[in-house]
């Protein structure tokens, strides 16, 4: 059986509701970054397929790109996450909710 | 006479300027670490976001963007389309370079005492020229990628009060939010990719028919996670109150004017490029200029009613600028009713005139916690008797912001009214007037507590620091001035949407 | 002669310039602006009397001085155009009227300084400045030649005559007195701007006399049988005519708006023998006869004339008979007089009504002014009880005072005797010929005995017997200043019926009936405004006792001779004495109701403070609670929804990722369905 | 060029005043403010217009000046201002008793006074703005722009409620500001113009009306619901009923200037609108359906009004709610739609502007050396302060319209006029009802009287009562003159109001 790009897009799918999954109920702060690092990634899976789907480079580009940037990204929440911790003693993001309605 | 008439990449100068002053202050700061010259680096800032400033004015006067049978040098396109050089491009460097100026003369009474004061301003910087840069991408790449170099240097000014409880915490969702909203865009681009194959504006433009309609539209629709989340609309709107308040009062009126700006100019390029109306709604069976009829809506009517109670001014500002998001977001709601130029040239004045105002308000936050007065309606009370100068600007603003004459958000929020009118968007005409009667409670609440209440106790004299009074009363007369000479913007505004619309 | 009218302006300028005067240099002038005021005004009567010999030499004056504003009339009046002007009309009727006002008011400033300089007033430049301005409105008033300007000049004899009953403002009660008298004249004055508003936009001009008068044009479009506001011309004659009545009747005190007469007794005894003499209550009944051609265009308007003043002839009289303040008495046959002016004027009997006016005008004010006296002599007492023995003390204020009262209770040969006759006279051969006038006719002739009865019940109490207070044991004295005018009025009380002896006159077929000649035009005067041609429009049918008008006329005085000769003689059984006995208690329950004036004020007072005051209340009540209220409770639903909406903001930054992801959610269902997505 | 000096000397003294110590603030303000005035009154005497400003028939718009301004796509904004016999005399009120409202806060404000002054000579440009702009965005940015300046008098130098009755009046007239925009915008939209100068707007709605159909509606009926709108927004500015209740409020908070002025020049402002557009721009056809239910309305504020005045027991909320009662005339007035309507609705809004604010210096007086407003505590000031009171009596019979003042002048005009109207069907008995509030309007004034000046003296204050100083007086003197000259000859400026009006009443309007 041939691999059609329904597939991937499945896949893809999957992963980003996963990632979402994550996202919505992990409280440690490092889990949601991961999660949405699997929703990016998801992005990434789809990126490539619809580039060889459509037979043009630009998706593989823009996949590589998206890569360096949520490396980038995890660069600054890491940092982030680590004065959170300086501050709150904690890394749970329902921790600081001082500022609300 | 101009630079791009010998090479093309000069249309971006302005951006160049604003990197090139972030790298600057970066090396100024390597030079030796230990000290902290805040002259030097604001006035580096300063003079780095002004004279891109000048340049993107100077393009805009002399014509680059204008088409060139009216004389002007024609819209600049540079990697094949990726970037491009218009006057919306320019019309937004424009407010994005004054805000970061403003921001950078108030920082430097703002920021004293604090550590970091160097990466700050480069930060500022790297900010202003992703969203420079924002103004001038034409490919969903490009957007990303200035979107990325937007926020990633905004998530670190949030929170670089590192011993600030409410600034960490700020950081952080605004951070987590971020995060969220672009997984969201990227994927949103990758579904969009997927339907035609294309990232350049007008290829996908090009390529819409050939696409599969609920692909394409659930991607258009992910792809409105990224705009939202910078134009801090509903429904990504929950990091705005949060940030604002908690970040530095310079980073709060720069994230809510500039930043709010940039998003809007990929937001209106996008859908206007990429999506043209027709075609789209052909394509997905549905129209979107309506979904941001209900956005807009939505996000004026929350923004302003949350607005309406809250105890602290910086919140209140936090959730009017939300509000504001949504008054912006006719430009595309009112698309595809045959005014289309007049719609979104009255967004863009009001963003426009809204780095102004809003800059301006956020800075007096800024200036009362540099008072150290406090921080809500109660605390700032009475204060006009020991600020008169500083209050009666902060009148302005406030009065601005409420589209209150004389002053320059009168024009562009009533011409926001009358394009709705005239693209017979009644039902957001009639929100904009009931948010507008709640908008102007709260915004003469304040107005009430800085002229009319008493203050509760003594207070000291108060400190007239220079930048921050600088940037203040420059952004109240312009508020003003802007008035009087709104024509050059409104046909700054209306041709620049023209060209991107028509 | 005739170059004499060229000074017609200065009759109502000079008390004008007095006014002013008086206002601004009163204080540092000698007698506190008094002079200034006497020279006036007789400079007014000089003018009026020279008037008076102009009209008599066969001249009339009418002319425009000024046109206020001017005007398109819209829609059902016929003419294009209207200007409301001010202007003069000195005919036979406004100069007699001119030279009763300015003579009227001449001595009223005269005896003013007995009575006000004299006792040590302050406030003195304001008195005279008003008495200034309300002889200044008054004289303008009787000579304007059109409805607006007369209406004009007539809410400013309200306005003087309010603030100088409240002259005395420092009392509780003087103030509260000159409210009402405004309040009540200005609700009749409400019927009569409505009305002089119609009877402009009907006709297109307010004009008395001229070609171009309203009355013409009312005469016009009855003759065209035209329609007027969608009413036939006879009844939209009518309802005009009735509204400008209702300033009559609240002016001159007519029932049902009388009330305010007897309280209007709070201001000083000079201004109320101004106002009950020659200004203020005089104006209504002037105001009729001024415009008698148009009311003689409605024989309904008339005959109501006619009712409202035969009753309140009657009504009046009955309450002053139980009176015990002297000026009480005075205020109430004031009431009771001017009804009887109503009736002649009602009945058709022009020359009856002015001839009463002007009779009424001297022995009215002679009685006011004796009244004055007697306070100064009883050192401000007011109270007949408490008085008594005057007679020696101060022999001219009591024959004076006999004069007018004699003239008041219609006794021969004194003045008020012819007119009051000749109104009554009138009303009869009338009522002979129409049953239904015969009962104001009655009410007017029991009135008669009233009159007598409560006039001589004063005099006898106040100048006759033994004083009954030391005030009367020693009275005060008197000054010239008092008893000239006094003198005056009481050689016109007496003499004042030669001007129109019409029954001798009639008996003896002479032609001695001068009033009649003089109001029908014969010395000079408009065609269109003499006796002769309302007559004509009227057309009454009259009626006569065995078929002669002699025995009609001798039958009619005779029965108000007797009547009036048997209340005062029955006055005098009941009262002359050293000790007199109330003798009111044998009226019984009727006592009360007389006393307190049939409960009239109570209603009134009902109406104001029963009635509207509580609607107000409602109305103020509703308004602070649901018309502010809903006007807040938006205010409140918009705070309450937004302390709602804020609350989506919990602070916790999983349930915004939570928020966010169901707002994508919800709108990808939204547009997927509506867009077709999931077919 | 007048006009640009008038509004120019004005804005520039508000500047000059904020930045002037408060000790010479009065001072230098009354000095500003004779500038405009002398102004305003040579303007008075060099009046050369005719016809009216928004009906182009020939007639001659007075120190007419225009240049464009800013292009919002097709359409053109521009800065076009002039006068005509309607907006002319309601420059010279304003001009004229702001510079009185300047002498007689001399005594009140004694707090802040730069800003106070300030802020009423930016009132006054923008006041004067909105009689003489002709360009709708223009004339909407002096019209709202009053707000700021007022919202700030009142919430600053107000009596004790002062913040609430700040913000009511702020946002509720706010709003309706916003519905009678967006209804005329979009009435604008539906022409055949590419200007907002409103005799260009005029003449196509009067001569081809809507072209293009909005929400379904065009012509008659698009007009009739933008007409209704527009009234609905005007309603509450005038005020009347049912929108008054911000009224009372801020007239009762505000310090007496800016009670003289929001009675005198503010309330002006909602009825000179009405004249200048719902009764100028529409055709006949269209404000005739409207015409009995406006004139009801007039009437129920009329009497309505009164009422509510009678119950009072605060002083100057007698006088605000009357100006309720008086305001009613004006809309009569307007409706009934003759000559004399509408001429006698324009000369109410002089009169009423004067007359107003004479009762409010009036009480002001009063209040500033009794320290109450209540008529229960009041009584016998008539001794203690004669002239004060003497004023406040001419006052009060002004009020009432006693003839040769100009509040008589001004309500027969009215009478006269809407009582023949063939134009309002029931004329005769709405006029009828209408005019009864001269009765009720004499009970509540005379009753206040009666408590407040009359009777025995018996206020308990801790200090003397003396009299007030002359720049307390002068001021009501100035303004007592000018009513009884405008009640002796009306035709001082009737003239010029009927000149103005005259072509309002021939448009036809035929579509």
């Amino acid at each position: 059986m041939s691999v059609g790009i329904e597939h991937y897009v499945l896949l893809s799918m999957a992963l980003f509701c996963i990632g979402l999954f994550g996202v919505l109920t992990r409280r440690n702060a490092l889990l949601f970054l991961m999660s949405v690092e699997l929703m990016l990634n998801a992005a990434n899976v789809n990126l490539i397929a619809f580039s060889f789907y459509h037979g043009n480079l630009t998706g593989q580009v823009f996949a590589l790109f998206t890569m360096a940037l949520a490396a980038a990204e995890v660069a600054v929440g890491l940092g982030i996450i680590l004065v959170l911790y300086r501050n709150f003693r904690d890394v749970d993001v329902t921790v600081p909710s001082t500022m609300r309605w | 006479m101009l630079p791009i008439e010998f090479a093309g990449w000069a249309g971006l100068a302005p951006v160049y300027v604003l990197v090139a002053t972030a790298l600057v202050l970066f090396a100024v700061d390597s030079i030796d670490p230990r000290k902290t010259n805040r002259t030097l680096l604001a006035g580096t800032a300063t003079a780095g976001s002004l004279v891109a400033l000048a340049v993107a004015v100077w393009f805009l006067l002399a014509g680059v963007g204008t088409p060139q049978v009216d004389g002007g040098f024609g819209v600049i396109e540079l990697h094949e389309g990726q970037l491009v050089v218009d006057q919306l491009a320019l019309f937004f460097m424009v407010v994005i370079a004054t805000v970061t100026s403003l921001v950078s003369v108030a920082s430097y009474d703002y920021m004293e005492g604090h550590t970091y004061q160097a990466e700050y301003y480069s930060l500022t910087l790297l900010a202003a020229t992703g969203m420079a840069t924002m103004a001038a991408s034409n490919s969903l790449v490009t957007i990303f990628i200035a979107l990325e170099l937007t926020s990633l240097p905004s998530y670190a000014l949030v929170a670089i009060l590192k011993d600030n409880r409410g600034s960490i915490e700020a950081g952080l969702k605004y951070f987590l939010i971020g995060a969220l909203s672009s997984a969201i865009f990227v994927y949103g681009i990758s579904l969009v990719y997927g339907a035609t194959g294309f990232l350049q504006l007008e290829a996908i433009a090009n390529n819409l028919e050939s696409g599969y309609g609920p692909l394409l539209g659930l991607g258009i629709l992910m792809l409105l996670g990224g705009f939202a989340f910078k134009t801090a609309s509903v429904p990504v709107h929950f990091w705005a109150p949060e940030a604002y308040e908690g970040a530095p009062a310079p980073i709060a009126a720069f994230l809510s004017s500039a930043s709010k700006a940039a998003g809007f100019v990929i937001a209106f390029r996008v859908f206007t490029t990429a999506f043209p109306l027709e075609t789209t709604t052909a394509v997905i069976g549905i129209d979107w200029s309506v979904l941001f009829t209900v956005l807009a809506i939505a996000t004026m009517t929350i923004g302003n009613f949350a607005a309406a109670t809250q105890e602290n001014v910086k919140r209140m500002l936090a959730y009017s600028s939300v509000g504001h998001a949504g008054y912006a977001l006719i430009g595309l709601a009112g698309l595809g009713a045959g005014v289309n130029d007049v719609v979104m040239g009255a967004a863009l004045m009001h963003l426009f005139v809204y780095g102004f105002m809003n800059t301006g308000a956020f800075l007096f936050v800024g200036l009362a916690e540099y008072w150290g007065v406090g921080r809500t309606f109660e605390d700032y009370n009475g204060l006009s008797a020991k600020a008169p100068v500083a209050c009666a600007a902060m009148t302005v603003f406030m009065f601005s912001l409420a589209g209150i004459p004389p002053f320059g958000g009168f024009f562009s929020k009533y011409f926001l009214f009358t394009a709705s009118i005239d693209a017979g968007m009644f039902a957001v005409a009639a929100a904009l007037v009931i948010n507008s009667a709640l908008s102007l409670y709260y915004y003469s609440r304040l107005i009430k507590a800085l002229w009319i209440e008493e203050p509760i106790g003594e207070r000291d004299a108060l400190s007239q620091p220079l930048g921050l009074y600088a940037a203040i009363v420059f952004a109240a007369v312009m508020t003003v001035v802007v008035l009087p000479g709104f024509g050059p913007v409104a046909d700054v505004a209306v041709d620049a949407a023209a060209a991107i619309v028509a | 002669m005739e170059g004499i009218f060229t000074y017609a302006p200065a009759i109502a300028l000079l008390p004008l310039a007095a006014f002013v005067v008086a206002l601004c240099f009163g204080n540092a002038m000698p007698k506190k602006g008094a002079i200034a005021g006497i020279f006036a005004t007789a400079g007014s009567l000089g003018l009026s009397l020279l008037m008076l010999a102009a009209v008599a030499s066969g001249e009339v004056h009418h002319e425009t001085y000024y046109q206020w504003a001017a005007g398109e009339t819209a829609g059902h009046s016929a003419a294009q155009g209207i200007e409301f002007t001010f202007g003069i009309l000195i005919d036979p009727l406004s100069a007699l009227m001119l030279v009763i006002v300015s003579l009227i008011a001449l001595l009223v400033h005269v005896f003013s300084l007995g009575y006000m300089n004299a006792e040590g007033e302050t406030g003195l430049p304001r008195y005279y400045a008003e008495l200034g301005l309300f002889t200044f409105s008054m004289l303008a008033f009787v000579y304007a030649d059109n409805l607006l300007m007369a209406f004009m000049f007539f809410e400013l004899v309200g306005l003087c005559s309010y603030l100088l009953i409240g002259f005395w403002f420092r009392t509780e009660s003087a103030p509260s007195a000159a409210k009402k008298a405004f309040l009540v004249t200005r609700f009749g004055d409400y019927f009569f701007l409505v009305g002089v508003v119609a009877i402009g936009a009907t006709f297109g001009t307010l004009a008395f006399a001229g070609d171009n008068s309203f009355v013409a044009q009312a005469e016009a479009a009855l003759d065209g049988g035209e329609t007027l506001f969608g009413f036939d011309a006879r009844t939209w004659i009518t309802i005009t005519g009735l509204l400008v009545l209702g300033g009559v009747i609240g002016k001159s005190a007519q029932f049902p708006l009388q009330t305010w007469l007897p309280d209007a007794m709070e201001g000083p005894t000079t201004v109320s023998a101004l106002i009950h003499a020659a200004t203020m209550v005089a104006a209504g009944v002037y105001l009729v006869a001024r415009m008698f051609g148009y009311y003689a265009l409605s024989p309904t308007a008339l005959g109501i004339i006619a009712f409202v003043g035969g009753f309140t002839a009657l009504f009046a009289a009955s309450m002053a008979v139980v009176k015990d303040d002297i000026k009480q008495v005075l205020a109430y046959s004031t009431i009771s007089q001017y009804g009887y002016m109503m009736l002649g004027l009602g009945v058709g009997g022009y020359v009856a009504g002015v001839f009463h006016l002007m009779n009424h005008a001297f022995f009215k004010a002679l009685l006011f002014l004796g009244a004055g006296a007697v306070i100064i002599l009883m050192h401000h007492e007011q109270n007949m009880w408490k008085m008594g023995g005057l007679k020696e003390k101060a022999p001219v204020t009591y024959y004076t005072f006999l004069a007018g009262a004699l003239a008041l209770a219609g006794i021969i040969p004194f003045s008020g005797f012819w007119s009051k006759d000749e109104v009554l006279y009138d009303a009869l051969i009338l009522g002979l010929e129409n049953q239904l006038y015969l009962a104001a006719y009655a009410m007017g002739l029991i009135a008669v005995f009233f009159t007598g009865f409560y006039t001589f019940r004063m005099v006898v109490l106040t100048f006759h017997g033994e004083p009954r207070s030391e005030a009367a044991e020693d009275p005060h004295d008197i000054g010239w200043s008092v008893k000239a005018p006094l003198i005056v009025l009481g050689l016109l009380s007496l003499t004042a019926g030669i001007a129109n002896l019409a029954p001798v006159g009639k008996l003896l077929d002479m032609d001695i009936m001068f009033l009649e000649m003089w109001l029908d035009g014969h010395y000079g005067g408009l065609e269109e405004l003499t006796y002769g041609a309302y007559s004509d429009t009227l057309a009454h049918e009259t009626g006569a006792i065995a078929g002669s008008e002699q025995t009609t006329l001798l039958v009619g005085a005779a029965l108000s001779l007797g009547l009036a000769l048997s209340g005062a003689g029955l006055a005098w059984t009941l009262y002359s004495g050293s000790d007199p006995a109330q003798h009111t208690q044998r009226l019984g329950s009727v006592r009360e109701l007389l006393r307190s004036n049939y409960y009239q004020d109570e209603f009134q007072v009902w109406l104001a403070e029963g009635l509207t005051l509580p609607v107000a209340r409602t109305a103020d009540r509703f308004d602070q609670s649901v018309i502010d209220g809903v006007v807040d409770g938006v205010s409140s639903v918009s705070l309450f929804g937004s302390g709602w909406i804020k609350r989506i903001q919990t602070g916790i930054v999983t349930n915004y990722a939570a928020l966010i992801v169901g707002g994508f959610v919800g709108l990808l269902v939204v547009l997927g369905v509506y867009g077709g997505w999931f077919v | 060029m007048m006009i640009e000096l008038l509004i120019g000397v004005a804005l520039l003294g508000a500047l000059v005043t904020f930045v002037a110590p408060n000790r010479i603030a009065g001072k230098l303000a009354f000095a500003i403010s004779l500038v405009p005035a002398a102004l305003s009154v040579y303007m008075f005497t060099a009046f050369d217009g005719s016809g009216n400003a928004l009906l182009a028939d020939g007639g001659v718009i007075a120190f007419e000046s225009s240049t464009e301004w800013i292009r919002l796509g097709e359409y053109t904004i521009s800065w076009f201002v002039g006068l005509d016999g309607i907006s002319l005399p309601l420059v010279v009120l304003t001009t004229v008793l702001i510079t009185l409202a300047i002498v007689s806060s001399w005594t009140p404000i004694d707090d802040r006074e730069s800003q106070f002054y300030g802020l009423l000579l930016f009132i006054e440009a923008n006041l004067i703005g909105v009689f003489t702009a002709l360009d709708f965005f223009l004339w909407f940015i002096f019209w709202e722009a009053v707000l700021i300046p007022m919202y700030l008098l009142i919430g600053i130098w107000g009596g004790p409620r002062r913040k609430y009755a700040a913000i009511k009046f702020f946002v509720y007239t706010n709003v309706a500001s916003l519905v009678m925009f967006g209804a005329f915008v979009t009435l604008v939209f539906s022409l055949d113009v590419t200007t907002f100068a409103l005799p260009a707007i005029t003449t196509a709605m009067l001569e081809t009306g809507p072209q293009a159909e909005i929400f379904g509606l065009g012509g008659t009926s698009l007009a009739s619901a933008v007409f209704l709108a527009m009234f609905l927004g005007f309603a509450v500015k005038v005020p009347i009923v049912p929108f008054h209740t911000w009224l009372p409020d801020a007239h009762v908070e505000a310090p007496t200037p800016a009670s003289v002025l929001l009675a005198g020049v503010l309330l002006k402002m909602g009825t000179y609108a009405l004249l200048r557009f719902n009764f100028t721009m529409f055709p006949e056809e269209v404000i005739s359906a409207f015409a009995v239910p406006i004139a009801a309305i007039a009437a129920i504020s009329v009497i309505y009004g009164a009422l509510l005045a009678l119950a009072q027991t605060d002083l100057k909320r007698v006088v605000a709610y009357s100006s309720v009662s008086s305001m009613g005339y004006v809309i009569l007035g307007l409706v009934a739609f003759t000559q004399f309507g509408v001429g006698g609705a324009t000369f109410q809004m002089v009169s009423h502007g004067l007359v107003s604010g004479l009762m409010f210096m009036a009480v002001g007086v009063i209040y500033n050396a009794t320290h109450t407003r209540m008529l229960t505590d009041m009584s016998g000031l008539a001794d203690k302060m004669p002239l004060a009171v003497g004023v406040l009596i001419a006052g009060s019979f002004a009020y009432m319209g006693l003839p040769l003042m100009s509040g008589f002048a001004a309500e027969y005009f009215i009478f006269f006029g809407s009582f023949g109207s063939e134009f309002l069907e029931y004329a005769p008995l709405i006029t009828a009802v209408a005019m009864f509030g001269i009765v009720i309007v004499a009970g509540y004034l005379l009753f206040a009287l009666q408590r407040a000046v009359f009777g025995p003296y018996l206020l308990e204050t801790d200090y003397e009562i003396g009299r007030a100083p002359l720049h307390d007086i002068a001021p009501m003197f100035v303004l007592l003159a000018i009513i009884i000259a405008l009640g002796v000859a009306p035709e001082l400026i009737f003239d010029m109001i009927t000149d103005a009006v005259d072509p309002i009443l021939e448009n036809g309007g035929e579509w």
